[in-house]
């Protein structure tokens, strides 16, 4: 696969890990966060922790859009389906996510609700001309990566007349989650969470260019890489995000140029805009209320927003109380930190959303990472 | 009955209707007509609640018996028909045994066209011919539209072990060799191309096939063989990890040499999936001694439905029972077993 | 998070959308958010859309990056722990 | 997997979801907590894709299989469950075999309560274990919600004849003496009493039981029994039209010799069904040489599944295989096969 | 059973056999038709026509709501399920009859209808009452027995204001199928129907009385005996026949005392009337277009008439050709006449509808009588 | 036609419905078309509802002309054929 193959090749790594290996000074301790689940998940897929030098530490941080969708957001979907008989589309990485009373969008379609796995914003459209005697709302979640989509079903939506389809929009935006962890107390003042630098977003970048982090980069002093999700991206990244520190710059860096500019799409941009505005505040799992940190539906297209159309009233949820995923999304605390990890909290009973998708740092430390510590002893065959 | 007191059943244009599961004379036209027709033997024919068998003198059996349900019911490669055959001849097999006999219990759906039963039986008794198990007896029934899916099969199947022969997934030890017969995630490739809003264009066909043939020429190779088993549902992954429970040990995987065909891999890259977790259901992993690794690697490959096969890793000893894998890139990984269903991703 | 992956365009179809490869498989996606894209470019598919395209000389660049890595490794190689 | 590592299920409260039947660590914990607990036994506890079991040296193996898709899934009397190991149990009987093993294959609908599901499988192991027939093997598979209904249960039963015992279907020639076990049209009658807008209040309880114990009584009394069959669904007309048709021979039945409980009676007129037609799930016709009629008949009585059986008719010979009955008003008329479903009638 | 088995008492029907040989005159030829597919039930189920004299003949008449239903009602009923996406429940008896294109109501639910068996209006009522998002339609058929029951469900929709139900009504009248039958030439001129009294309706007469017959018998001169439907009141009313033949008389007689009076039950009689007005004109299978022989909902009930309600439009279907079913209900054939009886109409695959109910001539036939002239050799064990 | 059969009304209930008994079993039906049914009345159940009464005297008048049927046939009974 071009562009893919290329960029999984472990003899190249070998030779970034020894330029990693020569290039961290041993007497300094690196934390980089990456912000994104893709990292996350190419970090525990591919064993790139063990790679590492000792004394670079990665820390996991809130780029996974299904972790930081709060219990309540789950619940209004939930409640479409169950309570107001509509078709509730999503994206199969929504289906298991904890919501109240023991509830997921997978249990409540066990109870009866009619919620279809969809695999872009356009199924659900063609789902609403289908059954137009039934509502069809489309569950959309996720970063820049997925908004522009989602503009594009609304818009279709409305220039086709459709009656019968919203769209409960959950998208959330990526710089508004950095800015809310730079500025949390950890970082900024107890220094609880040493943030060295960060490997930045993959492919929100696409979409919104590599400008939007400059901002960062000034203001907190913090180096930013642009890497792609590869092992191999991920991996230079690390390394320029180490020479950086060692130089004492903190600058935006591109290792992703081959498919992020400094712009983005401006064409996905510009849809966007025209169908969505932002909302004064959104609730994160784990980091709470962030003031403009996501967006909504412009009045010109109400009648596709199904909080509207529905008359919904948001309610916020408070996680389990045992569930560490705010401190964990905030890079406070490991998976391990978490008393009911890989006991009463599993991938199959997931009590907290880190849990649910394979980017979640939860998730990924259960099914990838949980050997670690444990001596393997292979007798090979003679 | 009289053959012309009766119309024939019209199986152009025909649908499974309530009476066809009523056990009346609909329901006997529709196994005299369709299902006696397709599978045709002297143990069906016999027309008994229950077929009398010869089996070996002095011979163990053993019994597996696997449902049906795939959807679509039709794609590149095979159909629930041929599925269900073998299905369970494979899961014979994997005891170790020869299998010789099928029991078929079919759930309709009322509505569902008897053009499309027809298909399905037929490709279910041509494979049960090309496999040499006959379908000996079988039961159908219908439910309301509704409250099915098209045809599921549940199909028994039983088989004889041949003495000196102990083949179970309880077997494995610190050592020995993890072979795998050839490359992995085409069934579910093939199955999951054809589902709505996933549709993409893939030229995958399913691997189904019967793998006692197989067995038999790795069996005859060596007495080294001490687990086989098929990874369907859950995959490689699992079957490993299933493994690696009833044995009490952990294993330890190259990813590099788990064979995976690149549009195999294309599909799972795009859909967010991961290959060791797709189904099969033409392919066996075996569990060796370490010195009849070779042997039985050999006989593999000499077999037509064993030509790919490789070793991929080895069994460790591991109170914690973690199947391990080294990544091609050079890190080192849990490989879990498949938790929940496993979902086309977005993240 | 956001899964995407570079697929070759080979089609472009009305109603703005297109036909991808990927490792012999295909698939009908959207275009209608790289409206510039033109067939045989490679484009990153999301959620069943284009989103951006791969810039074919900053990938070989990226590459060629990692090659002079691999050249500088190469004398450093011994001091690998 | 260490057992701590996971929650246990949650039977109160759970329900069925897609991941108990996609084969990974949900599917594995559903078996282990929930099927392997209620049936327990040594050859289900071997764990592997079927199971391997001992038969007696030499003897002629049965196999028969049946598909459970009642509804409602409790009646008065038993469950699908309970039903699915008495009419498997009871198919391998009348082979004349000896019921040695049972494998089931669930279909579940995605959604069903765990506790439900539990009550079943309870129902299911008890119905096994008091009839001495192990669950031997397994398989569970889940369908999405609106392509089940609730719980499917095939079951496959295998079983070994004894010498010198030949029973087939096939075997009636005239003047062969027609007995029948007890009371019709319990099960039908107890399962219709729950349907929803049928429902009407009844003592009578499903009839369902495994018969094979009173086999073994009549096949050890005499060696003159040639035919036996269960009038499981399409009643007892069917049953003997299938036989009938099978030997090729007609039947005369006598009406007022066929025992009916008044419930039942009373519940036919209201739905105006005709008793022969219900199904039953723990009676048996039992075609035997005129000389052995008596001696077959004292061994039912004496045993507690057969104190009412009656001979009901004799065997003729007809080349348009008509089962005829001389009606308790003093009318004949044909008892043909039921034809479509019996559906409740206004007229 | 009370009220019942006495009235199955096979000692008793010997001597009422008894009575018939000895009172039915050799030389003389005895047609009677039963109008009612009960008695014919009753005659084949029991074997009655073993017990009457040889010269004493039963003609099968068209008292059977379901064989006399035209293709062009099964169609409306189907139209609703399939093409108006309504609920359409309905007696289990009408499931099997032949419709056009090859379909019946359990091939249209098999092709996706949502076509739902019921025991009573009142749990088509029922559904209605729990999904009341959807149409639900009942399918009423019968004769004036089954008509008060319609009604009912008719007022109590009104009362309860119900929005989403409706009523495909097919009831027809027995005294005007009756009529037809006397007025129709092969009974008026050919003789070739040689009716010489009639077994008299049991429950259509415990609705409307036994008054309504009185015409027939002074009009037509023909002798009626309203009969119960056990085999003992059939047999007793054959007797009493024979009598008022042998006698020369022509009166309505009633066997049915215990359930039967001369004026019916009027709390009923009152309802029907409340809700149904006559029809001009409707097609019975078999008898063609019959004037005022059916009923239609009155408009003040329209909103639960489906007809109107659903605009639909009758269209008369031929019945298929080889088919003897018109003759049969006209009293002209016998099933045996047909030429596709048992071979291409079957109970599992009927052309017509009077292969359809075990009370149609044919079904009742294949069912019960095919061994007639069929010789049965038992060897009884020594 | 018509399937309708003789039940005993045991129990009268709100929304004019009875429970009847026939043979052991017991059904709730209307009884809404026969207002003047008391309990111990024999109805005629029809689709769920009671459209008539048994009246007690004329079904044994009936009976008893079997009865005396069965007298005058006792004496015709060589007669049969
Ligand atoms: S293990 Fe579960 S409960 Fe604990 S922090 Fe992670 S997701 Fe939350
Ligand atoms: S046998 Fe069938 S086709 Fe012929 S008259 Fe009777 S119902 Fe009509
Ligand atoms: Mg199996
Ligand atoms: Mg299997
Ligand atoms: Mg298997
Ligand atoms: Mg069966
Ligand atoms: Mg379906
Ligand atoms: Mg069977
Ligand atoms: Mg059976
Ligand atoms: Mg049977
Ligand atoms: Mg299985
Ligand atoms: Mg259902």
């Amino acid at each position: 696969m071009k562009y893919i193959d290329e960029f999984r090749d472990g003899a190249i790594a070998k030779k970034i890990q020894a330029r990693l290996h020569a290039e961290a000074q041993p007497g300094r301790l690196y934390s980089f966060m990456e912000f994104c689940g893709g990292h996350t998940h190419a970090i525990s897929r591919y064993g790139i922790g063990e790679l590492l030098p000792h004394n670079v530490r990665m820390i996991h941080g809130p780029g996974c859009p299904v972790c930081v969708l709060p219990i309540g957001r789950i619940d209004l979907a939930i409640q479409l389906a169950l309570e107001r008989g509509a078709i509730v589309c999503t994206y199969g990485d929504t289906m298991r996510v904890p919501a109240s009373g023991g509830l997921s969008l997978v249990r409540a379609k066990a109870r009866g609700g009619d919620i279809r796995m969809v695999y872009s914003g356009a199924d659900a459209l063609e789902i609403a001309r289908r059954e137009p005697g039934r509502e069809v709302v489309f569950f959309a979640i996720g970063f820049e990566t997925t908004t522009p989509p989602t503009a594009l079903t609304i818009r279709t939506a409305q220039q086709e007349g459709l009656k019968n389809f919203s769209v409960l929009c959950c998208h959330v935006l990526t710089p508004s989650a950095i800015t809310h962890i730079l500025e949390s107390p950890e970082v900024r003042e107890f220094g609880t969470v040493p943030i060295d630098g960060f490997v930045g977003p993959a492919h929100v970048s696409i979409v919104i260019g590599s400008a939007p982090y400059e901002h960062f980069a000034e203001e907190y002093r913090k180096p930013v890489v642009i890497a792609g999700f590869e092992p191999l991206d991920v991996m230079q990244a690390v390394l320029m995000l180490v020479r950086q520190v060692n130089e004492g710059r903190a600058e935006v860096e591109n290792e992703f140029t081959r498919a992020v500019n400094r712009d983005g799409n401006l064409h996905a941009q510009a849809l966007v805009s025209q169908v969505f505005e932002l909302r004064s505040s959104f609730e994160w799992r784990g980091l709470g209320e962030v003031p403009y940190s996501a967006l909504k539906i412009r009045s010109a297209f109400a009648e596709f927003d199904a909080e509207r159309r529905f008359g919904l009233g948001y309610q916020p949820v408070p996680d389990n109380k045992a569930c560490e995923c705010g401190a964990i999304l905030r890079g406070v605390k490991k998976p391990t930190d978490c008393k009911i990890f890989g006991t009463v909290c599993t991938p199959e009973n997931p009590v907290g959303s880190c849990m649910v998708s394979s980017e979640g740092a939860c998730a990924a430390h259960y099914s990838y990472g949980r050997f670690k510590d444990i001596a393997v002893r292979v007798e090979v065959a003679a | 009955m009289k053959k012309d007191y009766i119309r024939p059943l019209d199986i152009r244009h025909g649908r499974v209707d309530m009476g066809h599961g009523a056990g009346g004379r609909a329901a006997a036209q529709l196994i005299e007509e369709l299902f006696l027709a397709a599978f045709d033997n002297e143990y069906l024919r016999q027309g008994d609640d229950g077929a009398a068998l010869a089996i070996p003198v002095g011979a163990r059996l053993v019994m597996a018996t696997d449902g049906h349900v795939v959807s679509p019911l039709f794609f590149a490669g095979g159909d629930v028909g041929s599925l269900s055959v073998h299905g369970t001849i494979n899961d014979v097999a994997m005891c170790g045994a020869v299998p010789l006999y099928l029991a078929a219990s079919f759930i309709l759906e009322e509505g569902f066209p008897l053009a499309d039963l027809k298909r399905i039986v037929d490709s279910m008794a041509a494979a049960s011919r090309a496999a040499g198990v006959p379908v000996v007896t079988g039961d159908t029934k219908v439910v309301e539209k509704g409250k099915g899916d098209g045809v599921f099969i549940s199909t028994t199947g039983v088989g004889v072990v041949a003495a000196g022969v102990h083949i179970s997934g309880a077997n494995a030890r610190p050592g020995d060799a993890v072979l795998l017969s050839g490359t992995i995630g085409e069934h579910g490739v093939a199955v999951l191309s054809k589902r709505e809003s996933l549709d993409f264009e893939t030229t995958v066909a399913s691997d189904s096939v019967a793998l006692h043939g197989l067995v038999a020429a790795m069996l005859a190779a060596s007495d080294g063989v001490r687990v086989l088993r098929d990874p369907t549902r859950g995959g490689l992954a699992t079957t490993l990890n299933e493994i690696a429970r009833q044995s009490n040990v952990g294993m330890l995987l190259e990813e590099a040499a788990i064979p995976v065909l690149p549009q195999v891999e294309a599909a799972c890259e795009l859909l967010g999936l991961d290959p060791l977790y797709v189904a099969n259901e033409g392919k066996l992993v075996a569990i060796c001694a370490p010195d009849a690794a070779e042997a039985v690697l050999a006989a593999m490959r000499a077999h037509p439905l064993g030509a790919n096969a490789v070793r991929i890793g080895s069994v460790t000893e591991d109170p914690h029972r973690f199947v391990q894998m080294e990544t091609s890139f050079g890190g080192r990984r849990v490989v879990d077993w498949l938790s929940g269903e496993q979902l086309p991703r977005i993240c | 998070m956001c899964l995407a992956i570079p697929t070759q365009l080979i089609e472009l179809r009305p109603g703005a959308l297109g036909l991808v490869e990927l490792g012999g498989i295909r698939k009908e996606i959207s275009v209608a958010l790289v409206p510039d894209a033109v067939v045989g470019d490679y484009v990153i598919v999301h959620v069943g859309h284009a989103i951006g395209r791969i810039d074919p000389e900053e990938a070989q660049r990226t590459l060629a990056m990692f090659g002079t890595l691999a050249q500088l490794a190469a004398t450093h190689e011994a001091a690998l722990p």
